[in-house]
């Protein structure tokens, strides 16, 4: 008898959590949606974003990278290339190209740790793309230039 | 691969390497007869990308982000685990406030991969609806991490002797607004997932591991814990500030889907716990040790590093001779052992309870592969 | 210029003379049904990734079209352009023919649906044996396709879809026998009579539960979608199909979907009668209402395993439907 | 118009062409194909916060037959390079790929002199169409690669007549204040 | 309450094992309470002792000492938290008794040890790689192991 009591129980039982469970859905369907619709809106991003790195501006359209190469040292995936020369015999180094491979940077930070001059900081650029394996390859003293000419 | 002839009725299926409930690469080779399955065998390496070969050519500075790509769920937990590797082979201090932000940051690491989990463990049983709901909560919190760290995924928040920089208020203020927001989600689902009979049935008493079982294929974290072995490493090896935390180690005898299951649901509500307690005595004070030379040099020798990620034991095994490159960096990973027991458990069940039985370990195919 | 106004009219009686009243009403029929599947299936992909959308908290198809309608025109028209994989080891004829079998019964039944008084292609007599004689001859066909495309885990989700639509079936007739006693007739018209003051969903509950709960089982979606299962077998028995024939097996899916509701509609929710609207609306708005509750539960609950299903059927549903048809035949026998 | 036509079609209808194209950028099935860590990032771009279906690419096919886009998401091991290679030949024309993440450009942080386990890069053994460089790109970069590879299809949106928002700004200003 | 166990383990050990091996570890920095140097054909005998005291196989890991490979094979409890980290020189070349027999979680573990610095253990089940491909015939982390042309470098076709 009680084979058919735990039979009926468990009808029960199994009904009554299915239409729980569609109560549930029911409830979400009608709440707002969070779709943040990119790319008509878009997230705020966090102050300690980390985008690909960027050389820091001073007033003067001028950078503070003076080529030490300590951070092509530092850089586990060989992303930097630097290069700098010396316009006067005692003055001091002034780079002259910065090229990075975004394409092989992990955004690991060490570099911009690591810059005695804190030339380097973080970019807020996040939406990149591009159609060659060179997408990620930028030299970002032209950068710079182009930006505030 | 050898390929007999198929006289007798059996016959190979290859589940994997690309299969949507797989969760990376790895491929089953099954033995089918009809769809009981006889023999099963998995084979892994499609995502080897050689973490230790490269451990042994870098500065242990420069492979700060590597720990961080074996398991990319528990990121931020791998990162602070070879951290903590390192401090304790070369005896450095960490302040008090580097302390809670790492635990702070860990916990809700291990929410967010609990999430995931549940997610795709709902999405390999055929719901897909909870799937979008622990993904949406899971956005808050790659949000909130993304205060404090920069990144979603990929962290290396943690550096020698303490974190890369502070946090401001937003990242406390978010926290808050988020736990109660968690806790409510839970319940819906408790309602929607854990009393359905549907889900029930498909795990109740599939895949039974017993304590003995778990023990001798070295099975750690929440699938040891389901198995009624109440084995946590923040208990039984603490490190950083578990000691002085209050929190309980869900365990479950039953050692089925189900429990493994409930523990790591229960987890999450342990975790908010921790939070809340961190944030309510979160000092002042520096997030990095001063003098922290660039290239540490540990002094030659073995050490172990012990640490609970959100899928088991992880166990650091480094031979240091001395110089600014580890000589041998091992990573005991959780999975590695909780794949292997698969081999066990499958023979005699459909290909239904295959795909919820590996579900239910939670394995990560970079973390196996390494 | 009134000669051009009545050019219709002349061919028309030209038609009728010619063919017969029978053959032309049959020819409109079928020109009729053709338009208003290719409709129902763009319309009802696109409720149900709008209504998905909405229960998981996303939008849906949104940015083609106005509120993404003719995301699903689109999505058929690609389906049309793109490549049609005829893979080496498989056994061409049943290939290629599966996906037209799966589709072919879906278009027959809808001779009898009974879209309002009068608005129905054929009233026969044998309506309903009609609908389920050819329910049964899709599940051949997912079988030869399955079976044909020589490829494991369409295999298995073939033979996986025929036990289930054989477990499914026997409590699909069992509670649509139970309206037929009630009704006394098999022809959609008379069922939907014989409901003048009483929908039978009220005096027939269990039979209208179990009927949904078969029909869902029939046109295998979740939580009973075991031969498509996506996270086991891949695709199930569509796993080597590409382009237009992989298009046919959805549109097949969807076009069932509406002949399985239309029938509950007109077997258990009063067909098209409505209080003020004429016909057809009525019956439609049931039909939709009815998708929608299968749509919900879609994406609300994971999916059964393969014996579990058996063990649904054989031992849940098909002891409750053969004791609702007795007690029905009792209670009739009492009542008149 | 980009296209992996093997060979050119006998009669060439230009605007036929052109239509096709269209709906096929705006109905892109990506391919279930997580590798590793940029998988996340792929499924988090399908799910509810930036979700894909909005642009009728959020139809997520699990069989190679059905999907139209291969989206490389993570490390191609050399274990594995020779089943991507085959998972693409089983895709039915027309079809793209795209290299998401750093680790599909050009083997990310895992090249170095003296690497013996992966792929350098899915142009090494795929005809790549997009690349969305990042470790891991974020969600929104994934759905600038679709929107990328759409335009790519219909010569810079000006004949992707269907997709509504084609005159909103696809970037942020340089500056990268949203 | 972990420490005498620990005591007690380790004199057990010394006694079955012979004593001059054992040493105690500062647990605080090295992660490991006991370390036991031992000869290779100890092995099966210490991992059957193991078993019987209910300690679980946490991994085994090869350190490549130039002439000799230097094997760690790491014990933990469940109970109370005592490692033992045991160790065995072995030459380059020579085979290992396998403890896949008595611990069913070293049958991956020796076949990663085999994959990546190609120690043989005999008497394993299957002792195939795991995880390079099968016909990889190099050991990547031998300290002598270079990535030839065909194998890392930039270009490289399939």
């Amino acid at each position: 008898m009680n084979a058919l009591l735990n039979y009926v129980r468990e009808v029960i039982g199994g009904t009554w959590s299915l239409a729980t469970g569609m109560g549930v859905t029911m409830r979400y369907m009608f709440k707002p949606v969070t779709t943040v619709q990119y790319p008509r809106q878009r997230l705020p991003l966090p102050a300690a974003f980390r985008g690909p790195i960027e050389l820091v501006r001073l007033e003067g359209g001028d950078h503070r990278c003076v080529a030490c190469g300590e951070c092509f040292r530092t850089c586990p995936s060989g992303v930097i290339k630097v290069q700098g020369h010396k316009s006067v015999a005692a003055s001091r180094n002034q780079g002259r190209f910065y090229f990075i491979d975004f394409a092989r940077c992990s955004l690991c930070g060490l570099c911009v740790e690591v810059c005695p001059e804190g030339a380097l900081r973080f970019s807020r650029d996040y939406e990149q793309c591009g159609l060659s394996s060179l997408v990620g390859v930028q030299d970002l003293m032209a950068k710079l230039k182009e930006e505030h000419p | 691969m050898h390929r007999q002839a198929l006289t007798e009725d059996t016959f190979y299926l290859n589940l994997g390497p690309q299969h949507p409930s797989t969760h990376g690469v790895l491929r089953l080779l099954l033995r089918l007869d009809g769809e009981r399955i006889v023999e099963c065998q998995p084979i892994l390496g499609y995502s080897h990308r050689g973490h230790e070969h490269m451990a042994q050519n870098r500065t242990y500075l420069q492979f700060m982000p590597n720990p961080c790509r074996m398991d990319y769920l528990s990121g931020l937990m791998y990162n602070h685990a070879y951290c903590l590797a390192l401090e304790r082979a070369c005896g450095l201090e960490v302040p008090a406030r580097a302390e809670h932000l790492r635990v702070i940051c860990a916990e809700l690491n291990r929410i967010s991969s609990h999430l995931l989990w549940f997610g795709a463990y709902l999405m390999d049983l055929g719901a897909f609806t909870p799937f979008l709901y622990a993904f949406d909560d899971r956005e808050d919190i790659l949000a909130i991490l993304g205060l404090a760290t920069g990144s979603r995924l990929t962290y290396s928040y943690c550096r020698f002797g303490g974190v890369r920089d502070d946090v401001g208020q937003d990242f406390l203020e978010g926290i808050r607004a988020f736990i109660p927001k968690m806790r409510a989600r839970l319940k819906d689902y408790d309602t929607l997932v854990t009393r359905n009979v549907i889900f029930v049935n498909r795990t109740q008493g599939v895949g039974v591991i017993s304590p003995e079982l778990a023990r001798a294929h070295a099975l750690t974290g929440p699938c040891l814990r389901a198995s009624g072995v109440g084995y946590d490493i923040r208990k039984a090896e603490p490190y950083g500030l578990y000691p002085e935390l209050d929190f309980d180690i869900p365990v479950r005898a039953g050692g089925d889907c189900l429990d493994r299951y409930l523990v790591r649901v229960l987890e999450i509500e342990q975790s908010l716990r921790i939070i809340e307690q961190a944030m309510a005595r979160l000092p002042g004070g520096p997030v990095k040790a001063t003098g922290v030379p660039q290239f540490i040099t540990p002094p030659p020798g073995l050490y172990h590093t012990s640490y609970e990620t959100a899928r088991g034991h992880l166990g650091i095994f480094l031979a240091a001779d001395g110089t600014r490159v580890p000589y041998r960096l091992k990573f005991r990973v959780p999975s590695f052992g909780n794949l292997g027991i698969l081999p066990k458990l499958l023979p005699g069940t459909l290909v239904a309870d295959t795909i919820a039985i590996l579900g239910s370990m939670d394995v990560v195919m970079p973390e196996i592969d390494r | 210029m009134a000669w051009l106004s009545n050019i219709p009219a002349t061919v028309w009686e030209g038609l009728r003379a010619f063919l017969g009243p029978l053959a032309l009403t049959m020819i409109v029929g079928l020109l009729l049904t053709l338009g208003w599947v290719q409709v129902n299936a763009l319309f009802l992909v696109w409720l149900e990734r709008k209504v998905a959308g909405h229960i998981q908290l996303r939008i849906g198809p949104k940015e083609v079209g106005p509120f993404g309608l003719l995301q699903t025109l689109v999505d058929g028209v690609k389906l049309l352009g793109k490549e049609l994989i005829t893979p080496a080891p498989v056994s061409w004829p049943l290939f290629v023919l599966s996906p037209i079998l799966v589709f072919a019964p879906v278009l027959v039944s809808f001779v009898v649906i009974p879209f309002g008084p009068g608005t129905q292609i054929r009233d026969l007599n044998v309506g309903l044996m009609l609908i389920f004689a050819f329910g049964g001859l899709g599940v051949l066909a997912i079988l030869m396709g399955g079976w044909a495309s020589n490829n494991k885990y369409a295999l298995l989700g073939a033979i996986r879809s025929v036990a289930q639509n054989v477990a499914y079936e026997i409590p699909l007739l069992l509670s649509a026998m139970s309206v037929v006693i009630m009704a006394g007739s098999l022809s959609f018209q008379a069922i939907v009579q014989a409901q003048e003051g009483l929908w039978y969903v009220f005096c027939q509950p269990v039979a209208a539960l179990l009927y949904l709960v078969g029909a869902t089982a029939e046109t295998n979606r979740a939580p009973f979608d075991i031969p498509e299962a996506e996270s086991e077998l891949v695709a199930g028995f569509h796993t080597e199909y590409s382009g237009m024939r992989f298009a046919l097996f959805f549109l097949a899916e969807y076009t069932n979907m509406f002949i399985v509701a239309s029938v509950a509609t007109a077997l258990f929710f009063g067909g098209w009668r409505g209080p003020f609207w004429p016909g057809p609306w009525w019956f439609l708005l049931k039909v939709y209402l009815l998708i929608f509750v299968v749509i919900w539960v879609r994406w609300t609950f994971p999916r059964l395993r393969f014996d579990q299903l058996m063990n649904f059927a054989w031992k849940y549903m098909i002891p409750i439907a053969v004791l609702n048809l007795m007690v029905t035949a009792v209670v009739l026998k009492i009542v008149r | 118009m980009v296209g992996h036509r093997q060979e050119a079609p006998p009669v060439s209808l230009a605007v036929l062409s052109q239509v096709l194209d269209a709906v096929r950028a705006n109905s892109l099935w990506p391919l279930t194909f997580g590798l590793a860590c940029c998988a996340i990032e792929m499924m988090a771009a399908g799910a509810a916060r930036f979700d894909l279906d909005r642009f009728g690419a959020g139809v997520f096919r699990p069989s190679p037959r059905q999907s139209d886009v291969m989206i490389v998401a993570g490390t191609i091991s050399r274990k594995m390079a020779a089943i991507v290679v085959t998972l693409y030949d089983q895709m039915p024309a027309p079809k793209w790929v795209i290299a998401m993440g750093n680790c599909a450009i050009g083997g990310g942080p895992f090249t170095y002199p003296g690497q013996y386990a992966i792929v350098n890069g899915a142009d090494k053994i795929l005809p790549v169409d997009i690349f969305v460089p990042g470790c891991p790109p974020r969600p929104e970069a994934l759905i600038q690669g679709m929107l990328e590879l759409q335009d790519r299809l219909t010569q810079g949106g000006r004949t992707n007549l269907l997709r509504r928002f084609a005159r909103y700004p696809r970037r942020a200003e340089p500056g990268g204040r949203p | 309450m972990s420490a005498d166990f620990c005591q007690r383990l380790g004199r057990r050990l010394g006694q079955r094992l012979g004593a001059a091996a054992l040493g105690q570890a500062d647990y605080r920095r090295q992660g490991y309470h006991l370390r036991l140097e031992l000869a290779p054909d100890h092995l099966r005998e210490l991992a059957a002792m193991m078993a019987e005291e209910g300690c679980y196989l946490e991994y085994i890991t090869a350190v490549d000492r130039g002439g000799h490979l230097e094997l760690a094979y790491v014990f933990g409890r469940h109970q109370e938290a005592c490692r033992l980290l045991a160790l065995a020189a072995v030459p380059k070349g020579q085979g290992v008794l396998s403890i896949a027999g008595v611990f069913p979680a070293a049958d991956w573990q020796e076949r990663e040890v085999f994959d990546m610095l190609g120690q043989r253990f005999i008497g394993h089940p299957n002792l195939k790689r795991i995880l390079l491909p099968e016909d990889a015939d190099f050991h990547p982390l031998l300290r002598d192991f270079q990535a030839g042309p065909e194998l890392g470098g930039d270009e490289m076709e399939i």
